[in-house]
């Protein structure tokens, strides 16, 4: 239970903090929130009986059992022990963070991310469930990304953050694969069932991946050589955040895990050789490194990858040797390490720079701070009989056995020792080593800001001296053997007693000729960061590579499509082609004879407007293609879409013809001397056989369609049988059109309608304030000609513009006639939609195309004054809703949508009146809506598009 | 009476378009026309998806003809769990447009082309016949083409006429495949279809038609190569239709493909899945790095939705129970956690004059939209799969479902990809949030609304939380899809 | 053969006689003026000539054809008219005329195509 | 109907047909845009005598309907193209 | 003679694809139009039957001969409808394009791009 | 209400039944109703008066038959022209004043869709209302009989609208 209850603390602390403490003086949240996290962990120790004897409370509920995922907690000695370190180094920090902030709004920010971290870190630790452990350790890395870059507005801040979160996420992201699959081969994510069955595991074909993709995520998180260089560039995240962060807990998170599945997976060859190989790596590099590091947090960085090492180090020792080594290492890391952040960010506030060369002397001014870096350094260096003495020791007879591991051991201690007194003789008692550099006056610093680190300080030397009955039992339980720890080798002065003292004097005398090495040039390596760098660079450029293809250009887009589709489609083709049968092409009848004529013509006039090189020609061409095959639509039989072909062909070379009185000559002429001098010849033929082979293949379908119709029965046999009986029509394309798939219909007039009301409101939306009357200067040609023309009959300058000769007594005379007879003609298409061609569709197009004949005679102006009753949008509204709330009526009683509804009773010259019938003057309405909204939209005089 | 709901969602926008197109000089009450069908169209579509709970599923008879002879609607999982999805967004984004400053959102023709984008949308979710699905998809494409070409943005119009070109590509290879199917089997009904097809040969055309059909499906997802005109299309849209464009329209591919392949083609399914997975892992590849390297935020995140469908195509290509499931989940988690992104990118960019957001226009945009910052990391985060959001069960649920297809390559790719989307989106992040806003920026005071982006975040937050019962819905739905019978029998009886 | 049918054929056999004489008359005649006479033509006579046929061969629909040549009566010559009115404002000079009423009063406006 | 005037009215019917090629001759010489626009209206015009033609040996009313449709509204098309050549404007 | 329709369906396909493919937008709008023209054909071949007699059935509800299938007619009106609509749309939007970017070459209609 | 609406009804009606295919009283008097709805909401702007109704109608009978006669006579005689060798074209382009001193554009629309229906003729331009320029296949007999062939033809479409000629 404790373990819900500390995250429900943790993360209310999380949102509350920011929302209810902006009044709070920052060093006073810091009290509360350190009192909180000691609370916390006064409770942990509370749980110590209980988790040595093992019967901790462990808590479970399901939470997604699909994915494997349970809200599974558990406390073990491993757990505790993190949780103790967690929440003790908390408290230190969180007091100290109080004093750090200025100003209560960072302060606030600060402690909510760190609230929402820490319960991320004890979930962690505490997780019974490989996912839920995932979770809040990608918890943990997002938090880090949020603090490291805390300064957002420092460049170098959100950088060095935004590569923290990629290494450690891309360590999680491989992390998660291992989980994943781990569970997998172990049949269940519960960490206790994976404990369970160890041996299975290690038999698992996988394991070798598994191994490798967690390894990946530990190395990554704990910093280990070669993922180890965000950990210095994480140093720009505020001081309290890296001594909690990037050196008491999080960067232990690899090392937890590890530690957590070395019971189960130790004893593998690729554990007990990978993780000494890549831990001693980075511990001896780590030291090296630190050691010539100018800035004071650069220097604790690497100094604690080089801790991290050892830990990783001692963890894949075989036979577990080292397991209690890395747990006292890591408390005392831990207490020591903390500190000396804590202690740099104290300098940094002091003095105003990190950089040890400027730095010198601060005793004076830090008094507090010097004490306590001369304990912790100590610690740190391993001089009993501080914790970190004994935490060496142990190390070192870990590893006593190994020549080389102890070798990097023993190198790596002395240099640390080399570490601490750099940190604490050059930083707090030396002059400044190069004065040459501007040095800054250090101020004195709120007096209770060395409360923390001096607790963290304390504590090493309390646990150092009372090792045995504070800390034994803590490490007891996480080792899961007898355990004794002890300040001095009981049996007297052994090897490993007497390598640590060697490391210390050594560590000295390195200290002493530190102006020697100081001053030597090293050849610069590659680094971390320059391999980062090239990696994402050489994927960028690899990305703008591919977005390349992205040229812009609509013909490449269509061909890449095209040839894809083709590659696609040949492959059926090639591998079915069962020989499809040819019939010889026999011409029997007339009407064989004039579908053939009709083909050809079509084909011809297609052909025609490709080739010819002015577009008028070229709509004209195509008009008469559209007639041919309404022709061909007439032979098949199918009179219906004969009719709708012919009429919407019509209204389609309008629609062209207008469209291209609309653009200017000028463009439309540089646009067509394209068609065969813009592309290479190459292009012309590569098009022609692009579309030579897409051609090909539609007419191996159209064969294959047509020489399959013999013995066929298709549900078209229904419809027409059922037409009459059902729907009493005689045209069966009508009855198909109106009711068995009206649906279609219903959606098809949509589409028409706001198509129509697209072209509306692109063509005339009112930009306000630019409304202007359109003075056509495209056509400056022959405006003046026309406008002296004009001169006897002008109105207004703007009408005289638009009243055309064309507007003539014929053509005037031809409008008005034909308009009620199109109206006419089109209640004929709706009464008897059932019994001849025509439908509501055809009547809509039918008075839309007189309506466009008025437009083409008298203009947009003469014609809305003229036709006053005629407002096209809400037309196509009425239509629209007339079509839906007839179909929906039915059912509202019950009935099916759009059932059919006979009236009866009424028989008035075969009208047969229906639900249909209203459906086809719906349909009317929304077309010829359609029809004249678009009509309206381009013959719309008003120029109001900001160009 | 249930089966009556399948109407709702196609219907009930589709007449409120219509009596929008009729009050269209009433803005105010065609807005609150068009919400409150958007919202009734939702109801409807959850009313559905608890309906088909129990694996029974709806089925309208459109004018009452006994199919195959009519048009049928038909809910089983799959439908229903997208059209869900597709809802849930549609109404967002519908209460996004109302907050929204947009030039274009002002216009008579918005609201009702909105929605029928949506009615076209849900139609093709819901119909059970193949010529319908057409008719309805080209209703959502047409009303998309014309709200991305009023769009503020100027190229708007350049891509509404290369996604009308393109698009009409796909319009073709639809009704080619339709076609050959009408010439082998002679009907349009899909359950019929699918029968047929699971009793007889395959002749030439049957085999064309299930290519033309995957193209088609291909091109409406926007995936390699068929993807050109995304990015373009999607990023000059207004934000609304934007958000609705590139998390719930592109779906309508995924939703065809899984439908061909699990009621129809079956048979031919191990090799388009085979494609399905290479397409995917190109897309991935491709949109991870377009997004990484293009010049402007909402593109960014049209690049990275043609990544996700990737990763969703995959899921669908590797076959297993598992791995169809998690490609459903990821795809209704994405469609949630890419609008949600978009609307406040919208709602940042909505601050700048031009509207534009152009990477090197927006940094520090975001300074002080302290809502707007956390709701954008969240969802960044969510789309790069960070736990606790639901983009991480997505990943968790796909990822569960490719161990043992034995494609490790495959495998690595799709874990190693979030690498990328997690760089991509906390650079942006930090780039409109965080960076400093250049001296020449002037913003305006006032932007969109971010409630609708607000909802759906915290819609995403609580998918991450309490994600069983979708996952449990996407289990249900493979279950049902792994027996077309009972498609076939629900809408042909028997 | 009933005498209706022989009547019918042979108005048929003049409507296309006529339609005959129109397309020889596009091909054979000098300017665009002339060939739009000869276009009418077709429309005009040829039509109604098939359109009588029709109304003997086939009864019931004697007056849909007579609608249809009132159709054509009325659209026909303004169509005719509206070519001509075209070629006469693109400049277009009738040729070998012996007469031009027209002459100065024709503007050359250049194609717009 | 008879066998003669079957045969009859198929010939008239490839004739009219044939007529057909003159006209496209003519709109593919022009010379003039409104040598092919009236060319484009002849073979709408011969349109509709093949559709009454085929109206009478089809025996089918249905087909005059259609030609009724082009007799009625084709010429719109002639008039806006007609217009567009005369002022480079249809509106 | 279906032979000739099969083929003619084809060339007409092939046509609309080089016509699309032309960098006159113009141009490839005829292009547009010619393939949706190209699919009506299609669908008429795959109509289930080879008609003599036009899909009307008597007041008896019989019929004069083997009729032209009423399926496939219906679904080429919807198809007309749909098309056409678009191709407005298509042309409006060209005609807009021209006024804004002064062009109607497609290969410089590519602002967007990358 | 015009008396127009319900006269111009009845040939509407005609037209229905051609365009139905029912010639039926019953499909008759559907036809009327719709078309004189139709031309309620539009109605048609000529004045008709009951009493000249009848002549009216007289008139436009008459015409028909003129007019057709013509039609066929020139019709026959630009045949012989079309197919003889050289063709005797004498082309040329006329003035033809309608000759209403109202300057009527229905006259003037109602006399060039005439003059363009015979053969041979051809209405180019009309020039403010009341001046047609017609192109003839032989414009020395057209220019001939044009001014007495126009009278006629203006008396009988006056005497069709119901308007004498002085008036
Ligand atoms: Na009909
Ligand atoms: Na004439």
């Amino acid at each position: 239970m404790i373990q819900i209850v500390c995250l429900i603390v943790l993360f209310s602390l999380a949102i509350l903090t920011p929302l209810v403490a902006r009044q709070v003086r920052s060093d006073r949240q810091g009290m509360f929130l350190s009192l909180v996290l000691m609370a916390l962990f006064g409770a942990f120790l509370l749980q110590l009986p209980a988790v040595t004897s093992g019967t901790a409370e462990q808590f479970s509920a399901g939470w997604m059992p699909q994915i494997g995922l349970s809200f599974s907690f558990m406390l073990d000695g491993l757990s505790l022990l993190f949780a103790l370190v967690i929440t003790g180094v908390g408290a230190a920090v969180m007091l100290y963070a109080g004093y750090y902030f200025d100003k209560p709004e960072e302060s606030t920010r600060f402690f909510a991310l760190i609230m929402a971290f820490t319960g991320s870190m004890l979930a962690l630790v505490m997780a019974g469930n490989l996912i839920t452990l995932f979770i809040a350790w990608e918890g943990t890395s997002i938090l880090s990304f949020l603090l490291i870059g805390f300064k957002g507005k420092d460049q170098e801040a959100r950088r060095s953050a935004s590569q923290a979160l990629m290494i450690t996420g891309g360590g999680g992201l491989a992390l998660l694969a291992g989980l994943l699959l781990l569970g997998s081969a172990a049949g269940s994510y519960e960490l206790a069932d994976i404990a369970a069955s160890g041996e299975a595991l290690q038999m698992h074909p996988w394991i070798g991946a598994i191994l490798i993709l967690i390894f990946i995520g530990c190395f990554t998180k704990s910093a280990q050589f070669p993922f180890h260089f965000w950990l210095p560039n994480a140093m720009s995240a505020p001081s309290p955040a890296s001594a909690f962060l990037h050196s008491a807990t999080m960067v232990k998170a690899g090392v937890y895990l590890l530690a957590r599945l070395q019971p189960t997976l130790g004893d593998l060859p690729l554990w007990t050789t990978a993780l000494p190989v890549f831990g001693l790596v980075t511990l001896g590099f780590g030291a090296l490194v630190a050691l010539r590091q100018t800035d004071l947090k650069g220097m604790l960085a690497y100094s604690t990858i080089s801790q991290l090492g050892a830990l990783v180090a001692l963890i894949g020792l075989p036979e577990s040797h080292g397991i209690k080594a890395a747990m006292v290492g890591i408390l005392a890391h831990a207490l020591y390490k903390g500190t000396l952040f804590l202690v740099v960010g104290a300098v940094d506030h002091a003095a105003e720079t990190r950089d040890i060369r400027i730095l010198g002397g601060l005793r004076r001014t830090l008094p507090g701070f010097a004490w306590v870096t001369l304990i912790a350094g100590l610690s740190m260096a391993g001089m009993p009989p501080l914790f970190g003495f004994v935490s060496k020791e142990l190390m070192i007879e870990a590893v006593i056995q190994q020549p080389i591991a102890l070798a990097v051991m023993g190198v790596s201690a002395a240099l640390t020792v080399t570490l601490a007194l750099r940190l604490y003789l050059e930083v707090f008692i030396l002059p400044p080593r190069e004065t040459a550099l501007p040095a800054h006056e250090a101020h004195h610093l709120p007096r209770g800001m060395v409360i923390g680190p001096g607790v963290l300080a304390a504590a090493s030397i309390v646990a150092g001296i009372g090792i045995a009955p504070l800390i034994t039992p803590l490490v007891e339980p996480a080792v899961g053997t007898d355990t004794r720890l002890y300040l001095f080798p009981p049996e007297g002065i052994n090897q490993a007693f007497l390598m640590s003292m060697l490391a210390l004097a050594v560590g000295a005398g390195v200290f002493a000729i530190r102006r020697v090495w100081l001053a030597w040039r090293l050849p610069t390596l590659i680094t971390g960061p320059q391999v980062y760098r090239a990696a994402v660079s050489g994927v960028e450029s690899f990305g703008d590579l591919l977005l390349r293809s992205q040229n812009g250009k609509i013909r490449n887009y269509l061909m890449v499509i095209l040839l894809s589709v083709l590659i696609l489609i040949a492959l059926p083709i090639l591998i079915l082609d069962r020989g499809l049968p040819i019939p010889p092409i026999l011409l029997t009848t007339a009407a064989d004879v004039l579908k053939a004529v009709l083909l050809i013509l079509s084909l011809l006039a297609t052909a025609a407007s490709i080739l010819l090189d002015r577009h008028l020609l070229a709509a004209l061409a195509l008009g008469a293609a559209g007639y041919a095959i309404g022709g061909i639509f007439l032979l098949e039989p199918a009179p219906d879409v004969a009719l709708v072909q012919f009429l919407v062909e019509t209204l389609a070379t309008v629609l062209i013809i207008v469209i291209l009185a609309r653009t200017s000559t000028e463009e439309r002429k540089r646009a067509i001397s394209t068609l065969w001098g813009g592309v290479s010849r190459r292009g012309v033929w590569r098009d022609a056989a692009l579309s030579a082979a897409i051609g090909a293949a539609v007419t191996t379908f159209a064969l294959a369609a047509v020489s399959s119709r013999q013995g066929r029965t298709t549900i078209a046999d229904w419809h027409l049988a059922n037409a009459l009986p059902q729907v009493g029509v005689n045209d069966v394309v009508a009855g198909i059109i109106t009711d068995f798939r009206g649906t279609d219909t219903v959606i098809e007039i949509s589409v028409f309608g706001i198509a129509a009301l697209g072209v509306l409101t692109l063509l005339a939306r009112p930009v306000p304030g630019r409304t202007r009357i359109l003075i056509r200067r495209r056509r400056r040609r022959s405006d003046t000609q026309l406008k002296d023309a004009l001169q006897e009959d002008a109105e207004t300058p703007e009408l005289l513009l638009y009243r055309s000769r064309f507007t003539n007594p014929v053509t005037q005379l031809a409008a008005s006639i034909i308009l009620p007879i199109a109206v006419l003609i089109a209640l004929g298409h709706i009464l008897y939609a059932g019994a001849a061609p025509g439908d509501g569709f055809t009547a809509g197009v039918i008075i839309g195309l007189g309506i466009a004949l008025w437009f083409v005679v008298y203009g947009y102006e003469d014609t809305k004054r003229r036709l006053p009753w005629l407002h096209p949008t809400p037309l196509i509204g009425f239509g629209l809703t007339l079509a839906l709330v007839n179909a929906l009526l039915p059912v509202l009683f019950g009935r099916a949508f759009l059932a059919f509804t006979p009236v009866n009773g009424i028989d008035i010259a075969e009208i047969k009146i229906a639900s249909t019938t209203l459906f086809e003057i719906a349909i009317c309405l929304a077309v010829f809506g359609g029809i004249s909204t678009i009509m309206e939209a381009i013959s719309h005089p008003r120029e109001c598009e900001p160009l | 009476m249930t089966d009556t709901l399948l109407l709702g969602p196609i219907f009930i926008p589709l007449l409120g378009a219509a009596v929008g197109i009729l009050l269209s000089r009433e803005k105010t009450i065609q807005h609150a026309i068009g919400f409150a069908a958007g919202v009734l169209a939702w109801l409807c579509s959850i009313g559905v998806l608890a309906a088909t709970l129990n694996g029974d599923l709806l089925t309208y008879r459109l004018g009452g003809w006994t199919p195959p002879y009519g048009i049928v609607l038909v809910g089983d999982l799959l439908s229903a769990l997208f059209a869900v999805m597709a809802t849930t967004v549609i109404a967002a984004g519908l209460l996004y447009a109302l907050g929204c400053r947009d030039q274009s959102v002002s216009y008579p023709a918005f609201m009702p082309l909105f929605l029928c984008m949506g009615a076209g949308l849900n139609g093709a979710l819901y119909t059970g016949d193949i010529f319908t699905l057409f008719v309805f998809i080209e209703l959502m494409v047409i009303a998309s083409v014309i709200l991305v070409a009023i769009s503020d943005n100027r190229l708007g119009l350049e891509a509404a006429i290369k996604y009308l070109f393109i698009s009409a590509m796909g319009t073709l290879f639809l009704l080619i495949g339709i076609a050959s199917l009408y010439a082998t089997f002679g009907t349009l009904n899909m359950a019929d279809i699918g029968r047929l097809l699971a009793t007889g040969e395959r002749p030439l055309l049957a085999q064309s038609a299930a290519v033309m059909l995957m193209c088609a499906f291909l091109l409406k997802s926007a995936v390699f190569p068929f993807h050109f005109w995304q990015p373009d299309f999607h990023t000059t849209a207004p934000t609304p239709v934007h958000a609705v464009l590139s998390s719930v329209v592109v779906k309508v591919g995924v939703y065809g493909l899984i439908r061909m392949m699990t009621l129809m083609f079956t048979a031919e399914a191990p090799l388009i899945q085979d494609l399905l997975v290479i397409l995917g892992v190109i897309g991935i590849c491709f949109g991870s790095l377009g997004a990484l390297r293009t010049y402007d935020a909402k593109r960014l995140l049209a690049y990275s939705t043609f990544g996700q469908i990737g990763f969703i195509l995959v899921g669908i290509g590797w076959g297993t129970a598992a791995a169809l499931a998690g490609a459903l989940v990821y795809a209704v988690n994405h469609a949630f956690i890419k609008s949600s992104l978009l609307m406040i990118t919208g709602t940042v960019s909505s601050r700048k004059h031009n509207k534009s957001a152009k990477i090197a226009d927006i940094g520090g945009l975001g300074k002080g939209m302290v809502l707007a910052s956390g709701l954008y990391f969240l969802g960044g985060l969510s789309l790069a799969g960070v736990p606790p959001l639901n983009g991480f069960v997505s990943k968790v649920a796909l990822v569960q479902g490719g161990i043992g297809t034995d494609e490790w390559v495959v495998f690595g790719l799709v874990v190693g990809a979030g690498m990328i989307t997690l760089l991509y989106m906390t650079r942006t992040w930090q780039l409109i949030f965080q960076q400093p806003p250049a001296d020449s920026l002037k913003t305006k005071p006032h932007g969109d609304s971010p409630l609708a982006p607000t909802l759906l975040i915290g819609l995403c937050i609580a998918l991450g939380f309490f994600a069983s019962p979708l996952l449990d819905v996407a289990a249900r739905t493979v279950a049902q899809l792994g027996d077309p019978q009972v498609y076939i029998r629900a809408v042909l009886g028997g | 053969m009933p005498i209706s049918e022989v009547v019918g054929l042979v108005f048929v056999g003049i409507g296309v006689f006529f339609s005959l004489v129109g397309v020889v008359g596009i091909i054979r005649l000098p300017d665009v003026y002339s060939r739009i006479h000869a276009s009418g033509k077709v429309s005009t006579l040829g039509i109604i000539g098939l359109l009588v046929g029709a109304a003997f061969l086939l009864p019931d629909v004697t007056l849909k054809a007579f609608v249809l040549a009132l159709l054509l009566v009325i659209t026909s010559p303004v169509a005719s008219h509206a070519i001509a009115a075209a070629a006469h404002r693109q400049g277009i000079a009738p040729v070998q005329a012996v007469r031009d009423d027209l002459s100065g009063k024709r503007t050359a406006i250049p194609p717009n195509m | 109907m008879s066998e003669i005037a079957n045969v009859f009215l198929q010939i008239a019917l490839i004739v009219l047909i044939a007529l057909l090629f003159p006209c496209v001759y003519r709109v593919l010489i022009g010379p003039s845009p409104a040598d092919r626009l009236q060319a484009l209206e002849t073979i709408t015009t011969l349109l509709i005598g093949i559709i009454i033609v085929l109206a009478i040996l089809q025996r089918s009313a249905f087909v005059i309907d259609v030609g009724m449709a082009l007799a009625a509204f084709a010429f719109i098309a002639t008039l806006a193209i007609a217009r567009y050549l005369a002022e480079g404007r249809v509106f | 003679m279906n032979t000739l329709f099969a083929l003619a369906t084809g060339a007409m396909f092939a046509m609309g694809v080089f016509q699309l493919l032309r960098r006159d937008l113009i141009k490839a709008a005829m292009g547009f139009y010619i393939l949706f023209t190209a699919i009506n054909l299609l669908f008429l071949a795959v109509g289930a039957y080879d008609g003599v007699v036009p899909a009307y059935v008597n007041s008896d509800n019989t019929l004069d001969g083997q009729p032209s299938d009423p399926l496939v007619q219906a679904l080429i009106l919807t198809a007309i409808v749909i098309s056409f609509g678009s191709y407005a749309l298509l042309l409006g939007l060209i005609a807009v394009s021209s006024r804004r970017f002064r062009t109607v070459d497609s290969d410089e209609v590519d602002q967007l791009k990358g | 209400m015009r008396l127009s609406t319900f006269v111009f009804a009845v040939p509407m009606a005609v037209l229905w039944m051609g365009l139905t295919s029912r010639t039926t009283l019953e499909s008759f008097g559907v036809g009327y109703l719709l078309s004189a709805a139709i031309l309620l909401a539009r109605p048609p702007r000529l004045r008709l008066n009951v009493a000249r109704l009848p002549g009216q109608l007289w008139a436009l009978f008459v015409y028909a038959l003129i007019l057709f006669r013509d039609i066929v006579l020139s019709g026959i005689d630009v045949a012989r022209r079309v197919l003889s060798p050289d063709m005797r074209l004498k082309l040329g382009i006329i003035t033809v004043p309608t000759g209403d001193t109202r300057k009527s554009p229905f006259v003037a629309a109602l006399s060039a869709d005439v003059i363009t229906l015979t053969p041979g003729e051809l209405v180019v331009e009309i020039e403010g209302d009341d001046t047609l320029y017609v192109h003839c296949l032989d414009a020395e007999a057209s220019a001939r009989t044009a001014d007495q062939v126009q009278a006629r033809r203006l008396a009988l479409l006056l005497r069709i609208m119901g308007r004498e000629t002085d008036e």
